[in-house]
């Protein structure tokens, strides 16, 4: 039993914070989101160079081979700053394919992926944005030796851009995931006018695309997918949650109202103290969420949930107390504590919301049957 | 302890719906499509000015100013009316809530003569210039500086500084400043309320982008800009005492408009929840509830604050209760919406809400922050010790 | 339309604050509600020459015809105290007899509770507390000419004590009132072991209690007769509440610790400041309640619903900070401080708890069929 | 970071259950149906001292001092072990946790060997004296003196004064008492640690009865009461750095045990509410899925820092977060019970989870209220800044 990196991840930590403190920053951040693509290509061929796009691709596809652990550091690291990137959406996609694909699937997309040649993301709900099995709103029908798809998809994160969109469809009413690759006929993609302006996301449209048979995965892995996207998520959200109490906290020292720094006056102090809680909880309950991954997968599901629900709080809350303790200032489109704000609203929901994490907590409780109407 | 009006209010009330229905639904039609509360300006003021011509503006003011003497009750109807009526809140309301009984209360009566008319009538649309860079909560921290010089015309105040957070001062014509006319004084001594034209030279203002999108709020620039010596509210040195005479004009009937406003708001967020099914959660349809309640309770606060006498604690909670009830309302909206709600596009239920739900946050730091309130209550409305004075 | 009490309900307020200060105090209060009746005869004895169990009872059968802002005026001085009395139970017994008697049995028992010569209490729910029609645990048989009355009732104010029950029973599954006077064959009642222990509650039992027929009342009034209740009830918290926050801001002005009195603190000013919202708003919602009882009665079930919900916020938390801001000294069973506590954990769930008066308001806005599941 | 237990400490989590299993489903089969912290205890004592001489109160101590040098897995494992076998918290609580580390860290040869033994082994009960009826959050407040006077064996501490909330003092032989010295001292200077026997003249033990009925804490009045001169931890006038020696000792490894603790007590609600049917209320099951996940989340922030070097943030957040999830906890079994649950009748599930929830009003006052932990938190934390000298 250990709580602390080993020496080989405290280095992918310290690496990942001085690549996102070289490239990070408002104007970047900010240039990156509002670009066609949602992040810096230039970014993103950095973080490939560093390995991030291998860490979860096993050592048999050219990866790394590493575990959430690993991911959830560079996650962190890149929450902190809100650098946008296909970091989340392809480490995710990789997730799905290590989870569900066929051994040829994954040797297909896989080395490609770990080789940073091919982004990828997943689209696992319809354009509710709810992500029980019901909400998927893509549909798959045998047509010939393959099939095809209709439907729609929305909250695909760099859904517009990624280069392979694994995609949870309905087969007979049991969810598949389907691998679709840009560019195939009848996907289309448009991406949404988001409150999250630092990172992009789109809908999706399946107009009759082709879907030959080997492109369908083996079924039942769609809560699974969902947990490691939460629990990647979570980790992003951490890392942007502390920044935020960071920055305030840094604020607070320096702003001089009546004669003393405001983080001086005991109102001020306790509130800090009380976001230093939510964000140390939501620590915790990350890297708990990332060692059950990767060594007690049976607690995994109930842990994911958890830390999303935990990572979530801190950065709704460290974010709206981000704007307040600033000021005026903080309300102003010019200061960042507004972007910080939109993710924590967006990021809470994606992949699930609040009701959606009680309710995988109060199914691993035995509280199943009872919370099915308040999902 | 009664709730109804009498047969002469309610006359008063037919008769304010009457003229509100018949403006609104002819050569004013179109206001009512205006939300958010830095649209449409150009549309706006044509139909403030209407209002303040037809003296709805001035309402309760004295005679002498061209006002109807309206009592409370009266009051209370006609923003009653008027929120229900669906026209937009006003640009021109510093001017009417914060300046003009400013002039009334402290202005000599060449400035009442000068002023209150086209305050009413909105010709002069006014700006509030107290906040700065580094007077925020501790407003005494004023910075900006005026001067008395010589000019040909007589004597003139210049003034070097600059100011912050001032609503609508893009439309102005006029501003109200709080400034330090005694050199080398500190803290609330030696400050001055100047009335300055801000159409001048040595003005220069720049809206403010918000983090909704809008800029309701501006930062203003003095330098060497000039009123004329005259143009002082109070006597010179007394502008502390002037400003704490404004800011207990921000508690006023307006307050139950602005509930009115609060009352459509929760109105749109139920018909969206009862459309879109958000409304069959349990937790969300206990949470519209308790808005609801919170919301009626909200109403008779104001009515207490209003029809009681002198500043009650009722008063001095209310701003912190329903910038409380505000932000947690926007949450609300949210949730109703669901994830859709991040997802907006103009004139979608979505775009309007989320808008709420933005602008909601700066509800607790403008007009003293949250904790600027609780400070009051607890040491004006509970009556505890101020903290010890290097904590101050 | 008028915000402020006339001159003759404020000559009621002073004299009810004069006669609870003089009847109040721990010591009194502590032996009253521990004492078997559950209250002071003698003090009960002096309201009853003030008048106050007259309130409610209409000038043709004796009583003062006045409404609910006078009840709640001498309601919320009690409440202030945590004075025990018949008042509360008496009040709404004599309303349940206003809405549903008929002539006949309100000129038989009003004149009685006016005068101080019966008390009177009502048994709405069953032994779980609930107050749900469907709750209601007591059932009446037609026998011969007249009915009898089984089953039970449970968290009966002053029902071990009270001369007259007015018994919610279901006929043919509909609520009816039924008039049971104390002594009646078939009646059993016991005192609970309650956690509030400043007033009486009574558990009931009915055994083939003999009930004729000009015992029972008209039916459909069950919603009123619980507004009333909530209303009368929510005004005894909201002084209760008042009080509670008096005692610790006095307290926050005279402890003193490091070197000054720690209501200088802002963590404590803070602190206090929010329960005067709470305390405000209560007061806000119990007047606006009793106006509309008087005045606007189809508004009285929403606003004593939301007079409710505000007031059980005000004394839950007010009495809650009352012992964490006294500290050591606010824990002591010697301190008043869990008494108002106890107080208030009881009288939130006492008529319908939080969950029972959202419904109520839900219904008024629309909500109705949404909330039924949440009830 | 690794969650699995290596073979030898799983070999060690074995013997536990095996010695724990073997005693209370023997000699000490009654001692699992106590609960509540303040009873039962003529049968706790017999029980502790059995676990004082099977080693296992000492087992993190040097073998110097009777130990067996237990690492911070082994103890994890003792304390779920502990936990998980029902049997109740230790009314030695005091001397284990707190004044045998004192001893270790501050004490002499002479004190260890004298007194480290019998704590362990519950021969000696201890009592912390270190509040007093002005010295609560303002520990440094202390008034009660002592004064060194001759008597025929040798010098002697004399002391005078009145100390409060003493847990468990109406049980203990010996107290840890933080007293003033040196005549005329202000705050934390002129202060010393005297270990002072209870059982003697002078000393007055008065239980206090808490709001829920029992009673842990004490009122201890001190008149005349001796010790030996040689009865100073430390030195005479470093009694507040051993007193804040003392205060860090409070969030050792027996957090771990507390949280089997609170693990049993959401057990107990969970189990009530699918009985009763309470957890078909989407709010009730929501409330008890975050519970849990505090819960959870609350174990991992007490691993990260007792596995981590140093003070952590995470350490000094975990007294206000478990403070308050345990007070949200009682209320939330409190809504699980219904109003039944305000019937509390004697070894019904109403009874003791009625307890639980008046006991948690204590968390947020003593071993630091919520405001000094988050004053801790700020400062010492987050780095912020102290407040001006006149408002400490």
């Amino acid at each position: 039993m250990s709580f602390i990196f080993t020496d080989e991840q405290t280095m992918l930590l310290d690496a990942a914070t001085r690549l996102v403190e070289e490239n990070g920053g408002s104007a970047a951040v900010r240039a990156a989101g509002a670009s066609d693509r949602g992040y810096d290509a230039a970014v993103w061929q950095q973080m490939v160079e560093m390995g991030w796009s291998a860490i979860v691709v096993p050592e048999a596809q050219g990866g790394l081979g590493l575990g959430q652990v690993e991911l959830s550091i560079v996650a962190a690291a890149a929450g902190r700053a809100l650098l946008p990137s296909p970091l989340l959406s392809t480490a995710i996609a990789a997730r799905a394919l290590v989870l569900a694909g066929t051994p040829a699937q994954q040797d297909r997309w896989l080395p490609q992926i770990a080789a940073g040649e091919l982004t990828a993301t997943v689209a696992l709900t319809g354009v509710e944005g709810c992500y029980r099995p019901g909400d998927v709103a893509a549909t798959l029908r045998t047509d010939g030796d393959g099939y095809r798809l209709d439907g729609s998809a929305g909250f695909v994160l760099d859904g517009h851009d990624a280069g392979l969109i694994i995609v949870a469809a309905k087969l007979d009413g049991e969810i598949r995931f389907v691998a679709v690759p840009r560019g195939e006929a009848g996907l289309s993609a448009e991406r949404l006018p988001w409150l999250d302006i630092t990172r992009a996301a789109a809908r999706l449209g399946f107009d009759n695309v082709t879907v030959p048979a080997d492109a369908v995965m083996a079924g039942g892995r769609f809560a699974d997918v969902l947990a490691f996207a939460n629990a990647t998520l979570a980790a992003e959200q951490m890392g942007a949650a502390a920044a935020a109490l960071d920055i305030t906290v840094d604020y607070a020292k320096q702003r001089v109202q009546f004669g003393q720094p405001i983080g001086a006056f005991q109102a001020v102090k306790h509130a800090l103290a009380d976001l230093a809680l939510l964000v140390e909880a939501a620590t915790s309950a990350v890297w708990y969420a990332a060692a059950c991954a990767d060594q007690r997968p049976e607690e995994f599901a109930e842990a994911a949930a958890t830390a999303k629900l935990m990572a979530s709080d801190a950065i709704v809350k460290c974010s709206a107390d981000m704007i307040h303790y600033h000021g005026g200032i903080g309300y102003t489109w010019e200061h960042d504590a507004h972007l910080y704000f939109r993710r924590g609203r967006t990021s809470a929901s994606l992949f699930g919301d609040a009701d959606a994490q009680t309710k995988i907590i109060a199914d691993a409780i035995g509280l199943g049957a009872e919370t099915n109407d308040a999902a | 302890m009664r709730l109804d009006f009498t047969p002469e209010q309610e006359a008063f009330r037919a008769e304010v719906r009457t003229w509100l229905d018949a403006q609104l639904s002819g050569e004013f039609a179109h206001i009512r499509e205006i939300q958010g509360i830095s649209e449409g300006a150009e549309q706006r003021f044509p139909w403030e000015r209407h209002l303040g011509r037809a003296g709805w503006n001035q309402l309760s003011w004295p005679k002498a100013f061209g006002g109807r003497e309206a009592n409370l009750f009266e009051q209370v109807i006609f923003h009653e009316e008027y929120a229900r009526s669906g026209a937009p809140g006003r640009l021109s309301h510093v001017g009417l809530e914060l300046v003009a009984p400013t002039i009334m209360a402290f202005g000599n009566d060449e400035q009442r003569q000068r002023f209150l008319k086209p305050t009413a009538e909105v010709e002069i649309i006014w700006a509030q210039l107290f906040s700065e860079p580094n007077a925020g909560s501790d407003l005494a921290n004023v910075q900006t500086r005026a001067r008395l010089e010589d000019r040909p015309g007589g004597q003139v105040w210049v003034l070097e500084g600059q100011k912050i957070w001032s609503s609508f001062a893009q439309y102005s014509q006029w501003g109200m400043a709080l400034v330090r006319t005694e050199p080398g004084s500190v803290g609330s001594k030696g400050l001055s309320m100047l009335l300055i034209p801000l159409d001048a030279k040595g003005v220069d203002i720049r809206p403010i982008r918000q983090m909704s999108g809008g800029s309701s709020f501006n930062e203003v620039f003095l330098d060497g800009a000039e009123t004329a010596a005259a143009n002082v509210l109070g006597a010179a040195g007394e502008g502390w005492k002037v400003a704490m005479g404004t800011l207990t004009f921000e508690r006023g009937v307006s307050t139950l408009g602005q509930q009115m406003g609060f009352r459509n708001e929760l109105d749109h967020i139920l018909r969206v929840a009862k459309e879109n099914g958000a409304a069959r959660n349990p937790g969300i349809a206990k949470r519209l509830a308790r808005a609801q309640a919170e919301l009626r309770t909200m109403r008779y606060t104001a009515l207490r604050m209003l029809g009681g006498s002198g500043l009650s604690l009722a008063g001095l909670t209310y701003k912190l209760y329903y910038t409380s009830w505000h932000q947690r309302l926007g949450e609300l909206a949210m949730d109703v919406l669901g994830p859709a709600g991040e997802i907006a596009v103009p004139g979608s239920d979505a775009y309007r809400l989320q808008k709420m739900y933005l602008e909601s946050r700066s509800d607790s730091i403008w007009a003293g922050t949250s904790q600027i309130q609780r400070n009051i209550i607890a040491e004006r409305g509970l009556g505890l010790p101020r903290e010890g004075k290097a904590a101050r």
